[in-house]
């Protein structure tokens, strides 16, 4: 078909996902009609997931900036500095759609995704993460999806050899028919060797590495902020194949020119590939660009720009070199057997025209295409809360059955089935495991390290967004506190609904409020991001899903924290719960898996309580008081002191935890830890507690193979970790 | 002792065996780029783990025939040592250099996790640093570490006491439930019969570091440098 | 009765296997090779006496589990 | 001038990808199914316009890298 030929109709603007008055905007800064080569271009630049349309108005409230900040949102990833000159980098990215259409290639190419936003940067890739979000285990297709996401993050991590050392898991009915998948990876790199995407020079070359340009992915950005329905099928030729050894190859190849004074921007091809890569360098650099197609590597024949531009093909980066570094650059790209063309120039125009067989086929001007990409205020209404759940009015179940059941349900059970098909020990810095609270990761030679978590509890932000906001934050905060680090900046995936429904647009807005109000109070600013929106399916909305995740620094590895109980006689501590709080049920996983109930609001974050309760756990840990520690989370009490007795294969007898009991042992207030210390320092950990005014207590000490309370009740950590460990093996096995 | 690693497109344990080497040697490792055609004077070759041109076709095949593969097995002749870890297991399992053929896992599934291992023969330099029938911790990761072989050569290996590690419990038996990927007679490493060569799945540069929360891998590298200097 | 499948990548889809496969090839000498494509071969045994319903089973099977019908295609015959 | 290659496991050989499709047949409700194979089918371009030594360079191949001829068998029919 000749694209440029062709007459624009009101179906074509359609189908680009562009609305009347978008393209009216088009006809105007155009001061033509455009051909459909340039439709495209405008369709994915304008897209929810290129222009955050619908949320960049709320997006602009976070808070991004700290004395350790080097750059915000706006790079590919964000950057800190970690001391020592050293930066990490790191950004996390959905990849749910693809993921429900062909689980194993959309979760692989989604890692693949993530990986080349931060080395693109000058990072070497450090560290994985994955938070995931299924439909019920119930669902029938629930078993298939879980199946090949995992094989797909292990497929394409374990390949390219970086660890996969952390993440979270969920099952609920909302994700049935669309899953989340999102990826995270950090990286690590010097201060003074990071490399930015916005292009400069006229006359510099324009080059394009990696993997050849097949039809892959065409729409694949449109498609990511459309809504899933009946026709969904039809969307399938757009899935992508990663190739994870290219990718190792691209990594190697970039970092050796990387090492070299070569480069003067760079930037992955993501979303809408060349168009997105190509016009936003541009952009960013204030300059004009053209581009000859008949020298980008094709992988079929018969190319039109139209798929050219539009192509998804992974594992391909844009390059800006500096003058007279083709040949350099190009021996490096050919060492590892990598395409290498140089496809255009910069110039100072402003415009971006394309060239195909000779002709220009394409010439917009950025400047105008960027500023006016559309911004919507799009109207909300804020989630009503329920009313508190008081214990009083909630079952008191026997503890021992609850925290049985609690212990081997879909949300809380062992993820220890999907950790160990991917490789997270890869790169020999594991310090610490997944199973934790965060994952550990020494910087390579030297005894610091970076400390990671992805936390969301949506359940929660459903109930009341702006708490829930508000929790997800401080989890991660918590988590990585929790194994002894500093935590310094966040990155988030907000996940949620169709953006033009009112109640979905306030879950937006009145998540992000919490998200910043929690980054303000701990100093812990929003670094990076992604957002994705229309996750619904028929009409029927996710759980409203903003994952965050942390990364925090370790000044001394060696006084690195874990939950698990070390030694028999230490003592129990539990800090932050104030001793007349009754125990808060409402949305905990007590009230859903016990008593089939979704209600009530979800318990406060106060943040000031937890900002002085997790520096005051962190200051113990750094005068090497802390034998173990666990932040308490899902399941509340009663089950972070299970999971410590299940880590450290050692019991614990326990006082009476007073009434209720079951809101004391199964709540799940906020800004709460377990510790364990020796004994001997018992006494000086509850004094220096009460200086600073954070309420401690002590729960008991450690022994034996049972958690034993003080009325003789028990459970055996034997049959616990049979419940824990055996829910997932059982549930894949297809026999449950 | 003098040692070089082999790099080939997708390699990604080089730089943690190097570092492992490095520590028992006080020296790095000659790193060898697989299109090299020359190999350094060595005493030990590394053939490390990874995923070799993407693992693609069957792990460790296009390795095996590269080029620098050539002079490994000529070294390997001589006499030189040639240790193959993982994927370089696979890789030299390929190249001709070990029996065997390293399957897909019996569930099909890749395994990232701690084993134990039952040592079963200290006598080549690369045990020397251990004792028979030691029981030591090491992480295996791969997807394809299913050893084996047909029955013949599995009789002749075993009667030649070419089996260097297997599988086993932390208390040293070896049985079905401490096989991780269905490995015949739930081996781990094997020797070639001058025990001039040694293959195995698991990865004793993972553990040769306490934070990383073990030393038992070690043990390995001190007994090469000791046997080999 | 006895069914042969042959899975093979739809046309488009990336073959990473190929290419790299491809590529050894070029690099043991065999220079004239190109557009290697890889896909499975699955054979099986079926009770089914008769070839039509035999043929269909197989079909269902595909595309249950066997073949990944967003890149892939399938062909299958019944031999005996 | 094209090739094909089916690359299956020996007799004899254990084939734990065919085992499990086999079992996960019959947990789809497949009952009638048994000895599941899987092995690779290969698809490859040549220049060589002459037929014979076309399937010798094939051959050669398969013995080089396609096949690991401890296990495995091939067979290399060329088509045009
Ligand atoms: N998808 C996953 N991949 C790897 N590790 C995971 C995954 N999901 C959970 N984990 C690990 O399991 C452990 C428990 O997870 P979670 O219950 O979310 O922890 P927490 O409540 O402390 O945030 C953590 O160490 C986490 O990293
Ligand atoms: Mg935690």
């Amino acid at each position: 078909m000749n694209h440029q030929a062709k007459k624009i109709t009101a179906e074509d603007v359609k189908t680009h996902g562009l609305s009347e008055s978008e393209y009216a905007k088009i006809l105007e800064i155009m001061g033509r009609e455009p051909n459909l080569v340039e439709l495209g271009i405008f369709s994915v630049m304008w897209s929810e997931h290129c222009s955050y349309k619908s949320s960049k108005k709320w997006l602009k409230t976070l808070p991004t900036t700290a004395p350790w900040v080097i750059c915000g949102p706006g790079e590919n990833a964000g950057v800190i500095d970690i001391g020592d000159g050293l930066a990490a980098i790191f950004k996390m990215e959905s990849h749910n759609h693809p993921s429900f259409i062909e689980p194993y290639q959309g979760a692989a190419t989604g890692v693949g995704g993530i990986l080349r936003d931060v080395f693109t940067m000058g990072a070497r890739p450090i560290a994985n993460m994955n938070a995931l979000r299924f439909g019920s285990p119930d669902h029938p297709k629930t078993r298939h999806l879980v199946s090949g996401v995992v094989s797909g993050i292990g497929g394409y991590g374990n390949c390219v050899g970086v660890p996969t050392v952390g993440g979270e898991v969920n099952f609920h009915p909302s994700y049935n028919g669309n899953i989340l998948v999102n990826a995270m990876t950090v990286g690590l790199a010097d201060q003074d060797k990071i490399f930015y995407s916005a292009a400069a020079g006229a006359g510099n070359s324009v080059v394009y590495v990696g993997s050849k340009t097949g039809r892959d992915g065409i729409h694949g950005a449109t498609m990511a902020s459309a809504e899933f329905g009946a026709d969904s099928e039809e969307k399938r030729p757009t899935v992508q194949v990663g190739d994870p050894f290219t990718e190792k190859l691209l990594i190697e190849a970039c970092m050796e020119l990387m090492a070299t004074d070569a480069i003067q921007s760079i930037q992955d091809m993501g979303a809408a590939g060349l168009t997105s890569s190509s016009f936003e360098m541009a952009s960013k650099g204030g300059m004009g660009v053209e581009i000859d197609l008949d020298k980008v590597p094709q992988r079929e024949e018969n190319m039109t720009a139209y798929e050219m531009m539009l192509s998804e093909s992974q594992e391909r980066m844009l390059i800006i070199l500096k003058p007279g570094k083709e040949d350099l650059a190009r021996k490096i790209f050919e060492k590892w057997e990598l395409d290498f063309a140089v496809i255009g120039t910069l110039t100072t125009t402003g415009r971006m025209v394309l060239k195909h067989h000779g002709e220009v086929v394409g010439d917009l001007p950025i400047d105008p295409l960027a500023q006016a990409s559309p911004e919507y205020d799009r109207p909300w209404v804020k989630t009503e809360v329920d009313p508190v759940v008081k214990a009083g009015d909630v079952k008191d179940i026997d503890w021992r059955h609850a925290l049985r059941n609690l212990m081997g349900c879909p949300d809380i059970a062992s993820r220890r089935w999907i950790w160990e098909q991917y490789d997270h020990m890869v790169m020999a810095d594991t310090a610490q495991r997944p199973g934790g609270d965060a994952a550990v990761v020494r910087i390579h030679d030297t005894d610091r390290a970076l400390a990671i978590s992805t936390d969301c509890t949506p359940r929660y932000v459903k109930a009341d967004p702006f708490e829930g906001g508000k929790q997800a934050v401080a989890e991660t905060w918590r988590n990585i506190t929790a194994v002894g680090g500093r935590p310094l900046a966040i990155t988030d995936n907000l996940n949620f609904g169709n953006p033009t429904k009112p109640p979905i647009m306030g879950q937006i807005v009145e998540a992000i409020r919490g998200i910043g109000e929690a980054c303000k109070a701990l100093d812990y600013p929003v670094i990076s991001g992604n957002v994705s929106l229309y996750n619904e399916t028929d009409g029927k909305p996710i759980l409203p899903t903003p994952a965050i995740g942390g990364v925090g620094v370790l000044d001394d590895i060696d006084r690195m924290t874990t939950v698990a109980f070390k030694n028999a006689g230490d003592v129990v501590i539990l800090v932050g719960q104030a001793d007349d709080a009754e125990g808060w049920l409402g949305q905990s996983l007590y009230l859903r898996e016990l008593l089939s109930r979704e209600d009530g609001a979800p318990p406060p974050v106060d943040l000031a309580h937890e900002r002085r309760v997790g520096d005051f756990v962190r200051g113990l840990m750094h005068m090497g008081m802390i034998t173990a520690c666990h932040d308490l989370s899902d399941g509340g009490l009663a089950v972070g002191l299970a999971e410590m007795a299940l880590a450290g294969n050692l019991g614990c007898l326990l006082q009476d935890p007073g009434t209720p009991r079951h809101s004391r042992l199964f709540g799940e207030d906020q800004g709460r830890y377990v510790l364990t210390v020796k004994a001997a320092d018992a006494d000086t950990v509850l004094a220096e507690a009460g200086t600073l005014n954070v309420p401690a207590k002590m729960l008991g000490v450690t022994g034996g193979r049972d958690i034993v309370l003080a009325d003789g009740t028990s459970v055996e950590i034997a049959e616990l970790r049979q419940l824990h460990e055996g829910w997932f093996p059982t549930y894949m096995s297809g026999k449950s | 002792m003098k040692a070089a690693v082999i790099v080939f497109p997708g390699s990604n344990c080089d730089r943690d065996i190097a570092i492992a080497l490095e520590q028992s040697m006080g020296k790095p490792p000659a790193m060898v780029w697989h299109r090299d055609s020359e190999l350094p004077k060595v005493d030990l070759i590394a053939v490390p783990g990874g995923f070799s041109y993407g693992d693609y076709l069957r792990c460790g095949a296009m390795a095996a025939h590269s080029p620098i593969m050539r002079e490994v097995k000529r070294a390997a002749e001589k006499g030189t040592r040639i240790l193959g870890i993982c994927n370089g297991f696979q890789v030299i399992t390929e190249a001709g250099l070990l029996d065997g053929v390293l399957m897909r896992n019996k569930d099909l599934r890749f395994i990232c996790k701690d084993v134990h291992l039952r040592v079963e023969d200290a006598k080549s330099p690369f045990t020397a640093g251990y004792k028979k029938d030691e029981v030591i911790r090491v992480p295996i990761a791969h997807a394809e570490g299913n050893f084996f072989t047909d029955e013949d050569t599995l009789k002749r290996i075993e009667d030649k006491g070419m089996v260097a590690f297997r599988y086993a419990t932390p208390e040293g038996d070896v049985t079905q439930d401490a096989n991780p990927n269905g490995s015949l007679n739930n081996i781990a490493g094997i020797f070639n019969d001058k025990r001039t060569v040694l293959g195995m799945m698991p990865h004793p540069e993972r553990l040769s570091d306490p934070t990383l929360g073990g030393t038992d891998g070690r043990k390995m590298f001190d007994g090469l440098v000791e046997a080999l200097s | 009765m006895k069914a042969r499948v042959h899975i093979t990548l739809k046309n488009g889809v990336l073959d990473p296997q190929g290419k790299a496969v491809e590529h050894a090839l070029h690099g043991l000498g065999f220079g004239g090779v190109s557009g290697v494509r890889q896909g499975k071969f699955i054979e099986l045994n079926l009770t089914s006496t008769d070839r039509v319903a035999a043929k269909k089973e197989v079909e269902d099977m595909c595309r249950a589990l066997l073949a990944n019908t967003v890149i892939e295609n399938y062909a299958v015959e019944v031999v005996d």
